[in-house]
């Protein structure tokens, strides 16, 4: 995030002399992010004390976490490969956001409500879809692969910003049915640019609706650095705004992640609306495989930040505190080589895909007009098969 | 029973927060206020602030809130205050609204009615007039209806709030305060079904929503120059519904589209071109067209130059080759 | 403007004693506005001490201020007598916001630019523009009746908050080729809802373009209350998330409205960019003649702002200081009539207008599809004329 | 010299900036990455960050700054990233783009270029292969050109660059790769030329963009099928070049429209609707269309279906009466 110092010589300080703690002011500063980011966990994974009194989670929480961490960087890593094989149309890859892509995830019950973005394959599988239906987009079989009603996670979203304003529909939706159940937007910091963040952070203010905007603030957007992006003091300071309880977090630490989400989770829960998470992190990889990331960033840079991992940290922490050995850790490595291994065995087979679903679910029924054209395919291919 | 469209469109709002507690009703003042046009008069103070309620002022977001609300088992139906205002809404409208079902193969549906007040003929200063139903019609998952009748306003709102797929439902500003005796509920024709609003025999007038009474006008007019003139109304643009119109061409052998909106690539330019892909061999005559001008909404003071009027359909009639004296490299 | 009173209960508290200026909760709250209005005049026109340090406008300026205000009121009500009539398609009166009117106009240069809303006609007057031309729009002659590049001064924006983005970018443009110009854009509370103004304020602060946003919050958008609007502590807080210094002022206090509008004006020119202003206003009229106010507000609510009246505050105040007395008041409103006979006179007269006049402009040469359709509606006016 | 279209459109943005210190490139990476289809490659490195620079990612406030920068005098060339995310600007260029100049009455133009890569066959997942021509050519107060040809492609984005009015720039992606024999610069017709890319006597295909290469591989294909067939590639579909498409079709007598963009309500309905209208008299049989489905853009291992490909030309030019049966209501 930037800071900026160079601002403006208009009478600010004695402004301040004037701040006897309005309504709007105490209401501001309830909403105001810590001024420093949440984290539990330093760099080499020791805890620190860091983290503006957030309850810090469960260890099973946390260890299961580093599992579903271990697996879908492998998960991740093997999309790549597959990429390069041709059997992927594009891939974003998360690699180096898994605290954010699981952190997210675990802090969900199976009746919330969320929303991923192209990079969130590993958030996906995360939740338990399939990965061959999580990759159906990508591969290009066709759009959503997956159930989206029944898994409760809309198809990953492109048009950038776009979902988080349906985060906060379907979160106020969920709450006039008399349900608790919150709705998570994914959104990256370059997307918070876009106008529709903005009237999705204040439809869900006014609206009082639980969505949780997670910023995974990976310092770019494609090529374009933050402080291109914006001169806000941090993107945890747009939340105000809008009268949205923001925070920032590391969001290299798997703890800190889930510790906020899990809070910001009970929040929307309890009937006190919206939540704003920027979580710092980095990606590893490029924006997707066509993107060449040497154009844009110093390879230091890259370097800094692998030794901010966030598997490490957390595998680090859990092996102080007793919930992780060479044993357990050998098991979660075999268990993501298998996922590994059934995923690259399964997008082998090529799937036979019919033509004329095309014109399936343009419209529940298909009008006369498209019922023609599907006439006119359905006579080519058979023109074609003789 | 003399009633209103405005009337009708309240009425069918009202049915459908009777019939179907899922439907909700938001938008820009369509609250306390009952909307600038006062089409939802009433429905907040009647079903209470959860059934009709104002949003903040964000077309995306009304959009997009309304998808979310979708996705959570809600029918809504919501009101972009005028026509130019729905530009905001467009990437929610074309990206999400017109292909959510498609893209998650049906396990998401979006049954949301988009009702927008539209077109000219009141007066109003720019942006408040645009006829902008070709970027919907053209957009592949939308369902795109214009009512030019009183009945039709109430019974077609109704068959979009039912329907299982987003509906772009046109509201003829000009025609919110037209007549006609109807008692409510109506029903008409579904989805799909143009209507012949008059019987003639030399020559179709294919029109909607706001052209249709122009059309209807006309017809009356050209009764003096000796023309019998068929009017059809195609009620929903799409679906489209060509047997009817090509029943009505290939009897009348002429046809004349008559549209509002500016006619490059517009809507007319459709209807042209299907008449004579489909009637070629019973036309006696190019399908010509009738429709604004390909220019930015004119002020208050200039919109009837602007507009199809009586007089220029007659012209346009007058020009179909009654003398079969083909078309020179001058027309249109 | 609405307090939130009843926000979640996530460790906030804790989170303070966290607190030691982090350079981004420096940077912020160097952003922030001050705790409470800006204010200079009392509701009775007597001065107070709640500037925050900002200067006070010299004497002459707010005499001149008072002069236009008294004048552009006179022109308002005119304007909607007019419309009575039948003379104005539609008017959306400023009665009861002309400090913002005349405050954000009298703080420009000339080459400074402007942005009004339909609500703008006294800012537009003001600035100088023939008042005819100004009401070009709303009598319905055509769209912009004066010249918009001569007077810098945009169209009448509709589409709301639009404009605000041609502000950042106009004052960037002028910014890049040397110039010490500033743009002001005018945006209701209502549109700054909408995505544009988001953008606006993000591409003002990335490029630190000198643009001024000045927000007149009379506290409904036509029928829609502020509370259901946002529930930010107050719009002054939306600057924050933008790197953008921001300020709350009483809007029907002419002094403060002039005292920030220069603040502003200055930090823009000395290259500090953008600068978003909240006034606190109200609308004495209905949101256009078409709308019946007494729909959605209470009389009582009217009759307390009516006691808050920018004129006769700045009034008051003057006379006090001895820059106003009856002979100087009379003088001022006898101009204010002889401006609003010579209007009233001028609109009698209808302008004869050529429709084919439609055909101009479209593009700076008519394609020959539109000189086609240009001829066809000669040739209908010519056999009219027959 | 062999030269991609990438290249001339990478060298008519360098050779503007050279000669016109007023144009500005700017948009989503079009900096430092040189855009995503490196169309802008080494223009920041060349001309410096003021000349070329990165926007926040934000569509709508690229296309408002751009207004706001050329009122200040620039001549802005922004680029929105894909055709689907051009939507997001869609109230400021149709509200305020297309009309800027007409509102103030010629005291503001706004000589601005929108650089959009549009349409598919590149294999895009959803989102990234809209055909969207049709929205701008609705919209009165736009230029909307596509060039088919490289040395189109750098003439005409000169010319539009040039142009005192708005232009919408849309660059066919699947195209970018495409080499001709071109060395640069190179001046081509104006716009409002159409021009016959070969030369045929038995029926017109009439085309722009994308589907201009399509129907010239199914002119070639025809050959065996012993048909003539010309080809018109219109270049620039408003302003819209009437005598070189009537010329061709009037010599012809037959005419088939050729466009990747779904067809209802599309650029091709304009152009069928025109044809007819002009050449009625000419015309041996309907004006039939070739077109996308009106559908969502497919999947990547499904566009094929979808787009219209030599095939698909060559059965509708076999549906073109021939033997003079007229035709049945089963047509399209
Ligand atoms: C509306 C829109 N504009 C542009 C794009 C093209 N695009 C895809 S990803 C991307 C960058 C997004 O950056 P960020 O939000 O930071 O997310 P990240 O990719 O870093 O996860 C861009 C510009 C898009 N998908 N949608
Ligand atoms: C994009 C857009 N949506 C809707 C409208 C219709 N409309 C005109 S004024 C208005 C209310 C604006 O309220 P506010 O911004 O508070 O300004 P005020 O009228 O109070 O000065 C609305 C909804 C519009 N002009 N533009
Ligand atoms: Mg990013
Ligand atoms: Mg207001």
């Amino acid at each position: 995030m930037t800071t900026t110092s160079t601002r403006g010589k208009t009478p600010r300080a004695t402004a301040k002399a004037t701040r006897t703690s309005s309504p709007e002011a105490k209401a501001a500063s309830a909403l105001l992010p810590a001024e420093r980011p949440i984290r539990f966990l330093d760099e080499h994974g020791a805890r620190v004390d860091e983290h503006s009194g957030y309850a810090e989670p469960p260890v099973e929480l946390l260890a299961e976490a580093y599992r579903k961490m271990v697996v879908g960087r492998r998960f991740d890593q093997q999309c790549t490969a597959l990429t390069k094989q041709g059997r992927l149309a594009v891939y974003p890859s998360s690699h180096g956001q898994e605290a954010c892509q699981v952190g997210g995830v675990l802090a969900l019950r199976a009746d919330d409500w969320m929303f991923p973005t192209y990079r969130e394959s590993v958030a996906i599988t995360t939740r338990g879809v399939d990965p061959v239906e999580t990759l159906t987009l990508l591969r290009g079989d066709w759009h959503c692969g997956y159930d989206a009603a029944a898994w409760r996670t809309a198809p990953q979203c492109t048009p950038l910003a776009t979902q988080t304003i349906h985060a906060a529909g379907v979160a106020y939706g969920e709450k006039r049915k008399g349900n608790d159940s919150v709705a998570l937007a994914f959104i990256g910091d370059g997307a918070t640019s876009e106008g529709d963040f903005h009237e999705a952070m204040n439809f869900a203010a006014v609206f009082r609706a639980p969505a949780i905007f997670l910023v995974q603030n990976n310092g770019y957007a494609i090529s374009v650095p933050l402080d291109k992006q914006t001169q806000a003091p941090a993107l945890a300071y747009k939340g105000v705004g809008y009268g949205v309880r923001s925070e920032r977090v590391d969001g290299n630490d798997p703890v800190a992640v889930l510790a906020v989400m899990l809070a910001a989770v009970e929040h929307g829960r309890a009937g006190h609306g919206p939540f704003l998470i920027e979580a710092h992190t980095y990606r590893m990889d490029a924006h997707t495989n066509a993107d060449d990331a040497t154009r844009y960033r110093e390879p230091s840079e890259v370097d800094d930040w692998r030794s901010k991992d966030p598997i490490a940290r957390l595998g680090a922490y859990l092996r102080a505190a007793g919930a992780l050995d060479d044993a357990r850790d050998a098991e979660i490595k075999a268990e993501a080589e298998a996922y590994a291994a059934s995923l690259r065995e399964r997008m082998n087979a090529d799937p036979v895909l019919n033509p004329l679903d095309l014109f399936e679910h343009v419209y529940a029924t298909p009008t006369p007009q498209l019922a023609a054209q599907r006439a006119q395919l359905a006579a080519e291919l058979e023109a074609e098969n003789q | 029973m003399s009633t209103t469209m405005a009337q009708a469109i309240n009425t069918a709002l009202r049915d459908a927060l009777k019939d179907d507690d899922r439907v909700v009703v938001f938008g820009e003042d369509v609250g306390t206020l009952g909307g600038v046009f006062r089409i939802t008069d009433g429905l907040t103070r009647d079903f209470g602030e959860d059934r009709c309620f104002d949003t903040p002022l964000a077309e995306s977001g009304i959009m997009g809130f309304a998808i979310g609300m979708a996705m959570a088992g809600f029918r809504p139906v919501v009101e972009l205050q005028f026509d130019a205002f729905a530009y905001p809404a467009f990437e929610q409208i074309l990206s999400h609204v017109a292909k959510l079902r498609n893209r998650t193969r049906g396990a998401l549906s979006l049954p949301i009615v988009i009702r927008v007040p539209f077109a000219g003929g009141i007066g109003g200063v720019e942006h408040h007039c645009d006829s902008s139903e070709a970027y919907y019609a053209h957009t592949p998952g939308l369902k795109v209806v214009t009512p030019a009748t009183v009945a039709d306003a109430y019974s077609l709102l109704r068959e979009a709030i039912n329907d299982p797929d987003p509906v772009v439902f046109l509201e003829p500003k000009k025609l919110y305060w037209s007549k006609d005796e109807v008692s409510l509920p109506a029903q008409t024709a579904p989805f799909g079904k143009a209507e012949v609003r008059r019987e003639g025999t030399d020559v179709t007038l294919l029109s909607y929503g706001p052209s249709v009474p122009v059309a209807l006008a006309a017809a009356e007019a050209a009764v003096e120059d000796g023309w019998s003139v068929e009017v059809v109304d195609l009620r929903t643009i799409n679906p489209y519904d060509d047997a009817t119109v090509d029943a009505s061409v290939r009897k009348t052998g002429r046809c004349v589209v008559v549209t509002e909106a500016s006619g490059f690539a517009g809507v007319g330019a459709e209807m042209a071109a299907r008449v004579q892909e489909r009637c070629f061999h019973s036309l006696a005559a190019p399908v010509l067209r009738v429709a604004g001008y390909d220019i930015p909404y004119p002020p208050p003071k200039l919109e009837h130059h602007h507009l199809p009027g009586v007089d220029r359909v007659l012209d346009t009639i007058a020009r179909l080759q009654w003398d079969d004296v083909p078309m020179g490299s001058g027309a249109s």
